[in-house]
């Protein structure tokens, strides 16, 4: 009640507003499923994000301690449910790690077609729906519209378009139906126009550079700090991938296949750029800008992965191989494996007792990591900012929940 | 009185009998309001109050065509009048935003340190 | 009365002056600011109606789009701004109110006495059955006038009288300039100074009060 | 009209024909813009499908489904009416009809064709900006009082973005109006009769300008993409809708395209020439008033197609801007209508005046063929007539 006396340490604001605390979620449009963010705000102001998660709890891990490794493939395609194939494949190669078992040339084949296919999947969806949350509806029916494709793809292979349960403990379920190879060929022709379509409504639109350039800037030492990884760990400028940096039960899958792994120099420069929209002016390495342009970029790589693929499953022949036994003993020992999933690195840790139900199962997630640098990046942001920044770190809710 | 007023087609003193109703009210919500938004609110009114006044004076059409009153300068000074109140009402509110500002509050009745 | 000719202007005339009056009163009786605002707004509008009433429609439409669509919007937004409780309410004591109808009553008595003693002022014979609607120019005298052309002044036989009539123009300028000046220290009085707030517990709490470095 | 009812009453009753002529002219604007709603969201979804690689509604009423906006007012009006129990319930209730009234009186002064207009006003251009600008109300009304914040903070957006555009949308308006000389909407609409090269739009460079930058603050000031921050549903949910349902709910959609409407006409009629075609087939055929009064209505028929087409045509293209680009944020929003709209309006309105002045014959001769119009002398030619000026 008493007139304060004018301190230089006083900070000048526009005007005086309450403070607000505003609930951004369980139920909210964007924040990509039910993810709740508490808000502190003053005006339009961030002051505070604080994510609260478990909305989607489902105890998987606990269940992954009663069923077989097999029995819980069905679980980790609810974690990712983005990118199904690829949470198949991390949990599938972390118990073959424990058994000690490999498999054959032919299944891990398909496993690198299934993995790529479900990367560009699922970055079709974080680019479709980063659009949305900026306010740009179409290119988010577009990317659906390739995603769709993707999954007749899947469903071909497998009977299902969400939840696959295809790559398994010991190989995949089946091998690829006749035709498969072609339509997916096909897909890949199709496609490649669209990217080009996608950097003219997003990429490239201004309005969307002026939305996501510089805004929730991530700088290398941070996302180190917090346990960044994939296009985000990349986006800031941090050269790691795991396809090529992994553990060789992992890399291996990949060490004859072409690609490059896409992160930019420190200045903001990309290999090859010269083959892709230039990088704006007011884009800042580690921004959101570059986290989308990264993502963008890593579906060029799978399709030429995809493409050595396709030719490399041509000359095998001979048996897909069989999974393992749907009740197979476990040795003792533990095993974990981090695989490059669309989101970031996903780790899978088992532990057997002999039995063949494990004792521990565990999986580690990108998107959690990802969730916890939210506060950092999104303080003294605009509240439009929020969900730009949420949606370039392309959260899915059902892997950090698990 | 009230009757012909009604049932008359309508002159300057129509237009002064809700100018003062208008101006009424505005002075009685500058005396009683607590909220200095409210205080506002009532200087707005009376101002309109006056405002209609300075119309129905100029109005030609009220006197039944004929000229005379204050003609045009009714309209210019009801515009003036109408320009002055935004300029004073933005002021007012800059001084309302301080006075929370400074007291987390717009009770005017909080503004009191100045009293012996 | 045999001219009992409620003819359509007078028709209107008393539905917007019923509204402005009842909603000016509703005013001055809530007691919730944001719909003070809301009852200020209509009783405004019917206002800006009398005013097209009364042939003045440039005035008109300027009320419509200063006092209503300006200053409240700008009332409304002092309101939300300083309303800590999302409905705020200020009780006036009943003494208080008692005075103020009082003094309210009389001034009332006195204004109403003056607007009906004139003759003057009274309601002319004849408007004519079916006034004609008004489709005069309003604004390009009302410019003139601003210039010292006064078009109503013609009739005047006297020359200087009429140019005596010299515009508002050096008026207007001042006035303008001079309300420049005061926007400019509104906009300086609203901003406010703040200490950024002490990390209080487990809470970071440093406000950084840019937006973001980003264009 | 009025006038001829009223011959039929005792002349205490007079007002009694008045209030109904006025009431039938008003339903029949409710029915054209109503209709026009009703049409515009179906066309918005038909577009916004067609864009977006789908079909859009497809089954209601047959073919297209062009009875799809009749089956979701169906809808939309059996719904339950919820009002938020923090709500303020009266101004909760009433705001939308606020903001659908204020899009709807601003055709109370449109023209929509030589002659046709509910309410010629000689302040018609200044009437209509600021009847426009009263939605604002019904809008931050809405926000505050539907209890909710994300209602609050559209409102807040609401109120800085169209108090801001308001400055920049009248300086683009007053081009138009300083190139005719007149406010009046039919006078400006008449001056530009002929072929297009008479419209506004291509009298001069700076009056070619004016038109986009017109645009741009008239999309900004009835809320749509790039500039629809008090709804912004990725960021606010519904902003100030959120609490909405129902009735009162598809009360605001109509309000949003009624305005959509408005502007769009009055682009048309500032700078595309009105209800003027492109070629003055009117004038062609012989559909003049010179040839009767059953030509006259016949080509002010004709007008007001080329009007309502023109309309259309300035709502596709807020569509398709609707459904291309993403949503600025709140401050690029501000910043573009102070750092850009208000500097290019006031340099296109001292442009527009250098022309004039430079170029005066052209603007000379169209006030001399269109100023006092009718037989009772104006103000303005009194002026004139006694030499005053």
């Amino acid at each position: 009640m008493v007139l304060q006396p004018v301190d230089p340490a006083l900070v000048e604001f526009d005007v005086l507003t309450d403070e607000m605390l505003v609930n951004m979620g369980p139920q909210h449009p964007s924040t990509h499923g039910v993810l709740r963010l508490v808000l502190r705000t003053d005006g339009e102001i961030v002051s505070e994000v604080r994510p609260h998660v478990g909305y989607l709890h489902r105890c998987a891990e606990k269940i992954g301690e009663n069923v077989s490794p097999r029995q819980w493939i069905p679980y980790t395609d609810r974690m990712d449910y983005l990118a199904g194939m690829n949470m198949n494949l991390g949990w599938a190669l972390t118990v073959e790690k424990l058994l000690g078992q490999d498999v054959s040339e032919k299944a891990s084949t398909i496993r690198v077609l299934m993995a790529e296919l479900g990367r560009i999947a699922s970055h079709l969806v974080a680019a479709g729906t980063y659009g949305l949350d900026l306010g740009s509806f179409t290119p988010f029916m577009y990317c659906f519209r390739e995603r769709e494709k993707i999954l007749d793809l899947y469903e071909w292979v497998c009977g299902a378009r969400l939840t696959y349960s295809y790559i398994t403990v010991g190989g995949v379920m089946a091998d690829l139906p006749p035709g498969w190879l072609e339509k997916c060929e096909q897909f890949l022709d199709e496609f490649e126009p669209v990217i080009a379509e996608l950097h003219a409504v997003l990429t490239n639109n201004a309005i969307f550079i002026r939305r996501c350039a510089g805004i929730g800037v991530l700088t290398a030492a941070m996302a180190l700090d917090y346990g960044c990884t994939g296009p985000v760990l990349r986006a800031s400028a941090v050269d790691w991938d795991l396809r090529r940096d992994g553990e060789s039960r992992y890399t291996d899958l990949y060490k004859d296949y072409q690609y490059d792994v896409i992160a930019p120099t420190a200045e903001g420069r990309y290999p090859h750029g010269e083959n892709y929209p230039p990088v704006p002016a007011e884009a800042v390495v580690g921004d959101s800008w570059h986290r989308f342009f990264v993502r963008m970029l890593e579906v060029v790589q799978s399709m030429r992965i995809l493409r050595q693929a396709i030719a490399r499953y041509r000359l095998l022949s001979g048996p897909v191989g069989e999974p393992v036994k749907l009740l197979q003993k476990l040795p003792v020992g533990e095993a974990y494996l981090e695989t490059e999933a669309p989101k970031g690195q996903m780790g899978f840790m088992v532990i057997g007792n002999g039995t063949a139900i494990p004792w521990r199962a565990r999986a580690r997630s990108s998107c959690y990591c990802h969730l916890s640098v939210l506060p950092e990046l999104c303080r003294g942001s605009m509240v439009a900012d929020v969900p730009a920044v949420v949606g370039s770190l392309d959260i899915v809710l059902g892997e950090v929940d698990r | 009185m009230t009757i012909d007023l009604l049932t008359q087609p309508v002159g300057v003193s129509h237009y002064l009998v809700v100018g003062a109703v208008l101006f009424v009210s505005g002075a009685v919500a500058m005396a009683t309001k607590r909220n200095a938004i409210g205080v506002l609110m009532g200087i707005e009114l009376v101002l309109n109050g006056a405002n209609l006044n300075f119309v129905a004076f100029g109005s030609s059409y009220l006197r039944g065509g004929s000229q005379g009153g204050v003609g045009l300068d009714g309209q210019l000074i009801a515009m003036f009048v109408i320009v002055l109140a935004a300029a004073e009402a933005a002021v007012a509110l800059a001084i309302a935003l301080n006075f929370y500002n400074n007291h987390a509050t717009v009770d005017v009745d909080q503004g009191d340190e100045l009293k012996g | 009365m045999e001219t009992a000719a409620i003819n359509w202007h007078s028709f209107f005339f008393l539905l917007f002056a019923l509204v402005a009056c009842t909603f000016a009163v509703a005013m001055l009786l809530s007691s919730n600011i944001v719909r003070m605002a809301f009852y200020l707004v209509i009783s405004l509008g019917a206002v800006s109606g009398l005013f097209f009433l009364a042939g003045a429609d440039f005035v008109g439409a300027l009320q419509l789009m200063i006092y209503v669509g300006g200053t409240v919007v700008v009332l409304i937004f002092g309101v939300m701004l300083t309303a800590r409780a999302p409905f705020l309410r200020m009780r006036t004591g009943v003494a208080q109110w008692a005075l103020a109808a009082i003094v309210g009553g009389c001034l009332l008595a006195v204004l109403l006495q003056a607007a009906l003693s004139v003759d003057e002022w009274a309601p002319p014979s004849m408007v004519g059955e079916n006034p004609p609607v008004s489709n005069t120019y309003t604004a390009a005298p009302l410019g003139l006038g601003v210039l010292g052309v006064r078009v109503d002044q013609l009739d005047e036989e006297d020359a200087t009288l009429r140019n005596g009539m010299s515009g508002y123009l050096l008026p207007f300028e001042i006035v303008s300039i001079h309300l420049l000046v005061v926007l400019i220290g509104a906009a300086y009085l609203a901003r406010t100074k703040r200490r950024p707030k002490e990390p209080t517990g487990d809470r970071q709490e440093t406000v950084e009060p840019m937006i973001s470095s980003g264009k | 009209m009025a006038e001829y009812l009223a011959s039929y009453f005792d002349s205490q009753w007079h007002w009694v024909a008045y209030a109904l002529v006025g009431l039938v002219q008003a339903g029949l604007l409710l029915a054209l813009i109503l209709t026009g709603a009703a049409v515009f969201i179906w066309m918005e979804r038909k577009i916004a499908g067609r864009i977006q690689d789908r079909l859009g509604p497809s089954r209601v009423g047959g073919r297209f489904g062009w009875l799809q906006s009749l089956a979701d007012g169906i809808k939309l009006i059996a719904k339950e009416d919820i009002v938020p129990a923090a709500a303020d319930g009266l101004l909760f209730r009433i705001a939308p009809y606020i903001s659908f009234m204020a899009a709807f009186s601003v055709f109370l002064a449109i023209p929509l064709a030589d002659g046709w207009v509910a309410l010629r006003m000689n302040v018609a251009v200044f009437f209509i900006l600021a009847v426009a600008g009263l939605e604002v109300l019904g809008v931050v009304l809405a926000g505050y009082a539907s209890g909710s914040k994300w209602s609050l903070f559209g409102a807040m957006r609401e109120a800085a973005q169209v108090v801001s555009y308001e400055v920049p949308l009248g300086l683009c308006v007053v081009v138009p109006v300083m190139v005719v000389g007149s406010m009046d909407l039919v006078e400006i609409g008449r001056a530009q009769s002929g072929w297009f090269w008479q419209w506004l739009i291509f009298h001069d460079p700076f009056t070619f300008i004016t038109f986009w930058v017109f645009f741009t603050c008239a999309l900004a000031s009835v809320n749509r993409l790039p500039f629809d921050m008090p709804e912004a549903e990725s960021e606010l949910v519904a902003g100030f809708m959120t609490e909405y349902s129902g009735f009162r709910w598809s009360v605001f959609f109509m309000a949003e395209y009624t305005s959509m409407f408005a502007v769009s006409c009055l682009a048309a009629i500032l700078f595309f020439g009105g209800w003027n075609g492109p070629i003055p087939l009117a004038t062609m055929i012989g559909l003049t008033p010179d040839n009767g009064a059953l030509t006259e209505w016949l080509g002010n028929l004709l007008g007001m197609m080329n009007l309502i087409a023109k309309g259309f045509f300035g709502v596709t293209v807020m569509i398709w801007t609707r459904w291309s680009l993403p949503r600025l944020r709140i401050d690029q929003v501000l910043t573009t209508c102070l750092k850009y709209c208000i500097p290019l309006a006031a340099a296109m309105f001292l442009g527009a005046m250098l022309w004039l002045y430079a170029f005066p014959g052209g603007v000379v001769s169209r006030f001399v063929q269109t100023s006092p119009v009718g037989g009772t002398p104006t103000p303005v030619a009194v002026v004139d007539g006694k030499g005053g000026v």
